[in-house]
C-alpha cells in the first residue's frame, strides 16, 4: 500500500487513498483555489462537473485523478 | 378582506341577523360576505378561511341548520336568519357531542380546518342521524383538511351517530 | 401491562379544547390596536432588473398609510444557511432584480386589507426584462443567463457521496438497470396561509406574531436582516395552522410587515392570498434523477450510482439540505457494497424550491424502490426477499454517514408479507404496491451556526403539584406540546393534566432549533425528560431524607404516588412531597433543567425510523384513473410516546404523500405556475381517502427519550413509489415521472400495446 | 376584491322584472352566488347593481305536471331537488345527477338556475343532463315570457341566449316515456370535483329493444355543451352491441371540441369522451330495456 494521495492544493489525504478519491474531494470542494489548480492544468473545472453530472460513469473524476497522480 | 375601516364611498346599510342565538344590528357595505362579518364585525374568529375559490370549506358555518361557506354568500343574504358558528356548538361550558369525539378521535391537528369541518359534521349529524361511511365522506368532502387525512374525522362522526357522546 | 403510566396511553392532545372550540388563536385572528393592513407588490416577470419604483399616487390614496421597497431595508441577502455567506442570496424584498415571477418588489400598509390592494395598482414600476430559464439542464448551458453572480453555469450547490469501491461492485454485479426518472415539485398548502404581524414599538423592541415552525429561527433570522438584537424581538406562534417544512425560513410576510412596522410606528398584519401562497412561498424540489443499479442473479445488492440535478429555483433556501438528504436515503434502507451520489442544485428562474415533509426522500423513494421493483420483475425474485437480504440490521453501519442502532425493518416485511397473503387474489383491475422507506430522526445539521443546545427545555413545580414545562419546539399540530407533556408527567410521575406546556413565545421559551427534521420528539423529548428528572430528583431528596427506609431502597414517583419501588403500596401523595420540598428549600420553587445536542452521532441523525408500506389500488385501465382503495404501513419509530398522534401522523403522512403520488401537481409556463388554486390544484379529500391502518414494529432506540424515534415526517417517503408500483403490477407498465397522472397511464399503457405489437 | 355595487333586493318576481328592466345594461342577478361570488372577487365581473334573488320565494317550487312534467322553479336550490321525493318518483336520473354537483355546502345555497344561467354552465353536471333529458327553460322579462329548450340555450363561449332584461326563472323536465334510460358520468380526479369531460345521455328503445331515439351530450368539450348528433344517429334503430357502442364512441370523440389545458390534453379529452359515450349508451340502452 502506497503513501495515501494528498490533495494538491489543502493537502488533505484523500479519504480511500486513491488519486480518483481525491478528485471526488476537489470537486466536492469546488472552491477558488481548488478551482484555479483545476484550470492551471488546462482543465475547465464546470466543463468538468457538468460532464460528471450529465454522463453515466465517472469520467471527469478519472481524467482529473491521472493528474493528480502525476503531481504527487 | 380584512379591516372594517370607515373606507369606501359605498353607503353601508343595516343588516339584522342573528349568530349563536344572539341578535346583530350592524351597517355594512352590501358586498360583505357573511365570514367578514362573523370574523371582522362581529369579532367571531373561530370561522376560519383559507381560499379564494371556495374551495377549501374552512369558513363553513350554518345557516339555518345547513352547511354553507360564509364566503360564498353576501352578509346582506341571511338577513333575519339564524347562523351557527363553532363557538355556538358548546352550551354553557359544556362541549357537544362531535366536539368530544374530535377530542376522543384525535380528528384535527393545526386545527385550522377543524372549525368549519365541525360545523359540516353537525349538520351532517343534524340531516341524518346514522349517516353510512360514503355519507359521512361525502358530509365533509367540501373541507380539505391538510393535517389528518379525514379518517379520524370519519370516526368521530360516525362515533357520535353511535350514541356514544351526550348532549352537556 | 404498560410498563408506564402515561407514555402510549388515550391521551387528548393538550391543546384539543382550544382547537375544538375556536378559541384557539392563530396568527391569522391575531388584531392589535391600531393595526394596519399589509399587500405585498409581486414581480410579473420571472427575470427583470428594476430600473424604478414610483410610488407617489399610491401615498396620495386616502387610507394608505405608508411604502416600502428594497431602498427601505439594509438589503441583507438573507438565507437560513447563515454558516455559509454565499448561499444567503436572497433579500426578500428586492433591491435591484427579480429572478421569479410573484418575487415581492414593494409592500404597502393601509387602514384595511381592500385600501392595500387598490395602492398596489397604483404602484409604477419599471422593469427591464431579462432572458429567463426555466429548467437545470437548460441553466446549466454555456448561454443560459446568469441569475446569481458568481454562480457558474447556474449552479448554486453540488453534494457528493461515494462509499467503497463503486466501480469494482459495479463490475461484480451481473445485472445492471439504469433509469431516468423525474419527481415534481409540490405545494406544502398548509390550511394558514403565511401570515404575520409585527410590531415595532419606541423601546427599539419588535414583537412579531407569526405562522412559524421555529421561533427562534424567526428571531435569528430577523435580527439579521433588520439590525436589530435578537434578544429585542420578540417572535410569537401560540398556534400554528400547519408548516410541513415550509415555514422555517424568512418569509414575506414576516419580513414585510416588520418593515412597515418599523417605518411607520404601528402594527402591521400580512396574509397571504392563497394565490400568493401558491405562487411566492417555496414548494418541494423538483428532482431529476438517473439511478444504475447493479446486482447480482440472487438479488444481492452490489453497487448503486445516482446523479440527481434539482430545480433550485431562484435561492437557496433549505434546498442545499433536500439535496443532501436525497441522496443519503436514496440508499436507503439497503446495503450498498459501493454506493456514488452526485447531486447538483441549479438556480432557474422559477419559484425557489425547499424542504418539504420527507425533506428529499420522497423523490428518492419513487425512483429507487420502482427501480428494484422493477429489477426483481426482471431477474424473477421476489421483491420483498430481495429487499429482505440487502436491508440495514441493528448495528449496521453506512460507511461515514450513519450507525444504525435500532432497525425494525425486518419485522416490517414480515408484517406487509403477511397482510398481501391474507388479501389473496385481487380482481384483475386492481393490484398492490409496496415500497421500503426509512427516515432521520432530527438532522445533527447546524447550517443555521446556532450557539445553543439544539433543544432546550425548563420545567417548574408549583406548591399545589402543577407543573410549567417550558419548551422552545414548536408544535405546528403534529402534537409536539402533547408529546412532550407526555414525557414531562412520564418522567415526573405525574399526570398529563398536570402538565401546563409553555411554547410558541421566544420571550418565555427557551431556544431550540423548531419543528423540522423530524426532531422535536428525540431531541426535545431528552431536553424535556432531563429537566424532569432533574425537577423530580430534587424532589426525591426530600423523600429519602424523610422517608427513614434502609438505604437500599430506591423511592420513585409514579401517577402521582411517591413510593419505595420495592413496596409500592407504602407511599403518600405526590402533592404532599412538594410542599415539602418548596418548605425545605426556603420556598424556593423547584426548576428543572434540561438540554440535548448530538454529539459523535454520524453525519445525519442520531437514530432513523423504518417502514414498509403497501398500498391496494384499482385502475381503469380505458381511462387511466388511479383509486387508492387499501393499504397497510408496517412502521419502526422505536417505543410509540402518544398513540393518538401516532395513528394521525401516518394517516395525515398518506393523504401528503399519496397526493405527490398521484395528483399534486406543479406546471409552470414561462415561469408561471398555472394552477395557484384549490380549484386547478388537487389535494385529496375525504372522499378520496383510503383505510390507513398502521402496524407498529417494537423496537427500542436507545438514543431516543424512553426509546422513541421520529414517527411524522418519514411516512411521506414510500407512498409514491407504492402506487407507481400498484400501476407497474396491475398493467406492467413503468412509470418514471411523479405525480402519476391518469393522462399518463393511458399514454404508457398504448405505447407498451404497440410495443408488444412489434 | 370585489368592487363597489347598489344592492337591490326585490320583494317580487315583478319587482325584480321591473329593476331588470330598469338597469339591464348595468346590472347582474345573484341567487345563491355560489359561482357568481367567486368571478365577482376575482374582479373579473364589475357590476353597478346586484339584483338579489335569492329570497323570492315564489320561485322556489317543484311541481309535477302530467303533460309538461317537472316544473322546477330557479331559486329552488340543489339540496332541495336532491332531496325531493317528487324528483325522486317522477325523474330520478336528476337526483343522482345533483348528487354530483359540488359539495353539500354549495348545494345547500346554490340554485338550479344560477347554476345554468352561469357562463361556463358548459363544463357543469346539470346543463348536459337536462339537455339529454330534453329540459327547458323559462325566461321571463317585463315584455312577457318565453320558453327554450335548453339546448338552445347556450350560444357560445360565456354566452348564452338570455336577454340582458330577461330572468331564468323556471326549468322544465318533459316526463320520462317509458322505455327510456338516462344516465350521466363525469370524468374527475378527486370526489365530485369538476368534470375533465362529462356524457350524460338518453336512449329510447322500442319493444324489440332497437334504439328509437337517442341524446348524447357532451359537457366540458367545447365551449357550449355538444349534442353528438353523428353518434346519435348511429344507435337510430340498430340493436344495442359492443360494435355499435365503438361506432357511437368514435363519433362522439370527434364531434368534440375540447381544449388542452393543464388538466388533460386535447387527445386526452377525446379519448375520454370515446369511453365515456360508450359507457353511457351501454348503461342507458340497459336501464331503458328494463324501464319498458
Amino acid at each position: 500500500m502506497s503513501e495515501p494521495v494528498k490533495c494538491p492544493v489543502c493537502g488533505k489525504k484523500a479519504k480511500m487513498g486513491t488519486a480518483i478519491d481525491c478528485a471526488r474531494h476537489m470537486f466536492g470542494t469546488g472552491d477558488k483555489p481548488h478551482r484555479e489548480w483545476i484550470e492551471a492544468q488546462g482543465l475547465s473545472f464546470i466543463d468538468l462537473m457538468i460532464e460528471q453530472a450529465t454522463t453515466p460513469g465517472n469520467r471527469s473524476y478519472v481524467v482529473l485523478a491521472e493528474i493528480i497522480e502525476k503531481v504527487q | 378582506m380584512q379591516g372594517e375601516g370607515g373606507f369606501g364611498e359605498m353607503e353601508k346599510q343595516l343588516l339584522k341577523l342573528k349568530v349563536n342565538g344572539q341578535e346583530y344590528e350592524l351597517y355594512i357595505n352590501p358586498k360583505t360576505l357573511l365570514v367578514e362579518v362573523i370574523r371582522d364585525h362581529i369579532g367571531l374568529t373561530g370561522t376560519k378561511r383559507g381560499c379564494e375559490t371556495v374551495s377549501c370549506g374552512a369558513c363553513t358555518v350554518m345557516v339555518d341548520d345547513m352547511a354553507v361557506k360564509s364566503c360564498a354568500v353576501l352578509a346582506v343574504q341571511v338577513e333575519g336568519r339564524h347562523v351557527t358558528t363553532v363557538e355556538g356548538l358548546e352550551k354553557n361550558g359544556k362541549l357537544a357531542p362531535i366536539q368530544k369525539a374530535f377530542l376522543d378521535q384525535g380528528a384535527y391537528q393545526c386545527g385550522f380546518c377543524t372549525p368549519g369541518m365541525l360545523m359540516s359534521c353537525e349538520a351532517l349529524l343534524k340531516e341524518t342521524k346514522t349517516p353510512t361511511k360514503e355519507e359521512v365522506r361525502e358530509g365533509i368532502e367540501g373541507n380539505i383538511c391538510r393535517c389528518t387525512g379525514y379518517n379520524s374525522i370519519v370516526r368521530a362522526v360516525e362515533a357520535v351517530a353511535k350514541g356514544n357522546y351526550r348532549e352537556g | 401491562m404498560n410498563k408506564y403510566s402515561v407514555i402510549n396511553t388515550h391521551v387528548h392532545n393538550v391543546d384539543g379544547i382550544a382547537k375544538v372550540t375556536g378559541r384557539a388563536i392563530y396568527t391569522f385572528d391575531v388584531k392589535l390596536p391600531g393595526m394596519l393592513y399589509g399587500k405585498i407588490l409581486r414581480s410579473p416577470h420571472p427575470h427583470a432588473k428594476i430600473l424604478n419604483i414610483d410610488y407617489s399616487k399610491a401615498l396620495e390614496l386616502p387610507g394608505v398609510i405608508g411604502v416600502v421597497t428594497g431602498k427601505d431595508t439594509l438589503g441583507v441577502k438573507q438565507g437560513i444557511w447563515r454558516r455559509y455567506q454565499d448561499l444567503c442570496d436572497e433579500q426578500i424584498l428586492t433591491v435591484d432584480k427579480v429572478r421569479y415571477i410573484g418575487e415581492p418588489v414593494a409592500a404597502v400598509a393601509a387602514l384595511t386589507e381592500e385600501l392595500a390592494e387598490k395602492a398596489l395598482d397604483l404602484i409604477d414600476v419599471q422593469y427591464e426584462v431579462l432572458p429567463a430559464v426555466y429548467e437545470p439542464l437548460d441553466a446549466i448551458k454555456k448561454e443560459a443567463p446568469e441569475l446569481h453572480a458568481g454562480f457558474e453555469r447556474n449552479i448554486n450547490v453540488t453534494r457528493h457521496i461515494e462509499w467503497g469501491d463503486v466501480e469494482g461492485a459495479f463490475e461484480e454485479a451481473e445485472y445492471i438497470r439504469e433509469d431516468w426518472f423525474k419527481c415534481g415539485g409540490q405545494a406544502h398548502m398548509c390550511m394558514e396561509t403565511r401570515a404575520a404581524v409585527s410590531s415595532y414599538t419606541p423601546d427599539g423592541k419588535l414583537t412579531v406574531y407569526h405562522s412559524s415552525q421555529s421561533p427562534y429561527y424567526m428571531q435569528g433570522l430577523l435580527a439579521g436582516v433588520l439590525g436589530l438584537k435578537e434578544g429585542n424581538i420578540r417572535v410569537i406562534s401560540h398556534y400554528v395552522g400547519g408548516g410541513f417544512g415550509g415555514k422555517f425560513e424568512l418569509d414575506a410576510a414576516l419580513f414585510c410587515s416588520a418593515v412597515l412596522s418599523m417605518k411607520l410606528h404601528r402594527p402591521v398584519k400580512i396574509v397571504f392570498t392563497r394565490e400568493e401562497d401558491f405562487i411566492a412561498t417555496k414548494r418541494r424540489t423538483p428532482m431529476s434523477y438517473y439511478v444504475r443499479t447493479g446486482v447480482k442473479k440472487d438479488g444481492t445488492f452490489c453497487a448503486r450510482e445516482a446523479k440527481v440535478f434539482t430545480n433550485g429555483g431562484a435561492y437557496t433556501g433549505m434546498g442545499a439540505t433536500a439535496l443532501y438528504l436525497t441522496g443519503f436515503f436514496h440508499s436507503f434502507p439497503y446495503r450498498w457494497k459501493g454506493y456514488r451520489y452526485d447531486g447538483y442544485r441549479v438556480y432557474t428562474n422559477t419559484l425557489p424550491s425547499t424542504s418539504m415533509r420527507g425533506f428529499g426522500a420522497p423523490q428518492a423513494m419513487f425512483c429507487s424502490e420502482q427501480q428494484i421493483e422493477w429489477i426483481a420483475a426482471d431477474l424473477g425474485l421476489d421483491p420483498i426477499e430481495m429487499r429482505r437480504k440487502n436491508a440495514h440490521y441493528p448495528g449496521y453501519v453506512v460507511p461515514d454517514q450513519a450507525t444504525i442502532a435500532s432497525c425494525g425493518i425486518d419485522q416490517c416485511f414480515d408484517v406487509v408479507q403477511k397482510w398481501i397473503k391474507e388479501k389473496g387474489k385481487l380482481p384483475e383491475n386492481r393490484a398492490i404496491g409496496v415500497s421500503a422507506a426509512g427516515f432521520m430522526s432530527g438532522g445533527i445539521f447546524n447550517w443555521f451556526d446556532t450557539p445553543y443546545s439544539f433543544s432546550s427545555a425548563v420545567v417548574t413545580i408549583n406548591y399545589d403539584g402543577t407543573v410549567e414545562l417550558y419548551v422552545g419546539a414548536q408544535d405546528i399540530g403534529q402534537g409536539s406540546n402533547t408529546t412532550l407533556a407526555i414525557i414531562c408527567a412520564e418522567a415526573l410521575g405525574v399526570r398529563v393534566e398536570d402538565i401546563k406546556v409553555h411554547s410558541g413565545d421566544t420571550e418565555h421559551c427557551p431556544a431550540d432549533l423548531g419543528a423540522w427534521g423530524s426532531r422535536q420528539t428525540l431531541m426535545a423529548g431528552n431536553a424535556v425528560k432531563m429537566a424532569a428528572e432533574d425537577a423530580k430528583k430534587q424532589l426525591l431528596e426530600v423523600a429519602y431524607a424523610q422517608s427513614g427506609f434502609n438505604i437500599i431502597y430506591d423511592l420513585d414517583i409514579k401517577n402521582r404516588w411517591v413510593h419505595a419501588i420495592a413496596r409500592p403500596e407504602r407511599g403518600y401523595d405526590y402533592g404532599d412531597l412538594v410542599k415539602k420540598a418548596i418548605r425545605g428549600k426556603d420556598g424556593q420553587r423547584i426548576i428543572g433543567r434540561g438540554y440535548y445536542t448530538p454529539h459523535r452521532k454520524g453525519m445525519i441523525s442520531p437514530a432513523y425510523s423504518y417502514m414498509m408500506q403497501a398500498v391496494e389500488v384499482e385502475i381503469d385501465k380505458e381511462t387511466g384513473k388511479i383509486k387508492l382503495v387499501d393499504s397497510l404501513t408496517a412502521h419502526d419509530c422505536g417505543q410509540p410516546i402518544n398513540r393518538l398522534g401516532l395513528i394521525g401522523q401516518l394517516e395525515g403522512a398518506f393523504s401528503m404523500a399519496a397526493g405527490y403520488g398521484y395528483l399534486e401537481y406543479m406546471p409552470y409556463e414561462d415561469g408561471k405556475l398555472m394552477n395557484p388554486n384549490l380549484v386547478d390544484y388537487k389535494v385529496m379529500r375525504a372522499t378520496d381517502m383510503p383505510a390507513v391502518p398502521v402496524a407498529e414494529i417494537d423496537t427500542y432506540e436507545p438514543e431516543g427519550p424512553y426509546g422513541a424515534k421520529e414517527a411524522g415526517e418519514g411516512l411521506t417517503n414510500p407512498t409514491a413509489a407504492a402506487i407507481g408500483n400498484a400501476i407497474f403490477h396491475a398493467l406492467g407498465v413503468q412509470i418514471k415521472e411523479c405525480p402519476i397522472r391518469p393522462e399518463m397511464v393511458v399514454n404508457a399503457l398504448r405505447e407498451k400495446e404497440e410495443r408488444e405489437r412489434k | 376584491m370585489i368592487h363597489d355595487f347598489t344592492y337591490l333586493k326585490p320583494g317580487s318576481l315583478q319587482e325584480a322584472l321591473v329593476m331588470l328592466a330598469e338597469h339591464k345594461d348595468d346590472c347582474k342577478i345573484i341567487c345563491g352566488g355560489q359561482s357568481l361570488l367567486i368571478v365577482m372577487r376575482q374582479g373579473m365581473l364589475v357590476t353597478d347593481y346586484l339584483i338579489d334573488i335569492k329570497g323570492l320565494n315564489e320561485l322556489s317550487y317543484i311541481i309535477y305536471d302530467k303533460k309538461e312534467g317537472l316544473k322546477i322553479g330557479a331559486t329552488t336550490t340543489h339540496r332541495i331537488i336532491e332531496k325531493s321525493e317528487l324528483v325522486k318518483d317522477k325523474c330520478p336520473i336528476l337526483v343522482e345527477v345533483e348528487k354530483k354537483v359540488a359539495s353539500i355546502q354549495i348545494r345547500n345555497w346554490g340554485s338550479i338556475a344560477g347554476n345554468l344561467a352561469h357562463g361556463d354552465a358548459q363544463a357543469g353536471d346539470l346543463a348536459p343532463s337536462l339537455i339529454a333529458l330534453g329540459g327547458k327553460v323559462k325566461l321571463a322579462s317585463s315584455r312577457g315570457d318565453r320558453v327554450m329548450p335548453l339546448e338552445e340555450f347556450y350560444t357560445g363561449f360565456f354566452e348564452n341566449a338570455m336577454k340582458n332584461d330577461e330572468l331564468m326563472v323556471e326549468v322544465q323536465v318533459p316526463p320520462i316515456r317509458p322505455r327510456v334510460g338516462s344516465v350521466y358520468t363525469k370524468f374527475n380526479l378527486i370526489g365530485n370535483d369538476q368534470g375533465i369531460v362529462g356524457v350524460a345521455t338518453t336512449i329510447e328503445v322500442g319493444h324489440d329493444s332497437t334504439c328509437k331515439d337517442a341524446r348524447i351530450v357532451l359537457g366540458n368539450s367545447g365551449v357550449t355543451p355538444i349534442r353528438a348528433k353523428n353518434a346519435e344517429r348511429v344507435l337510430m334503430g340498430k340493436k344495442l352491441g359492443d360494435q355499435l357502442l365503438a361506432e357511437a364512441g368514435e363519433a362522439a370523440a370527434s364531434e368534440a371540441d375540447p381544449v388542452s389545458d393543464i388538466h388533460a390534453s386535447e387527445e386526452y379529452r377525446r379519448h375520454l369522451v370515446r369511453v365515456l359515450t360508450e359507457r353511457m349508451v351501454g348503461q342507458a340502452w340497459e336501464k331503458a330495456i328494463c324501464a319498458g
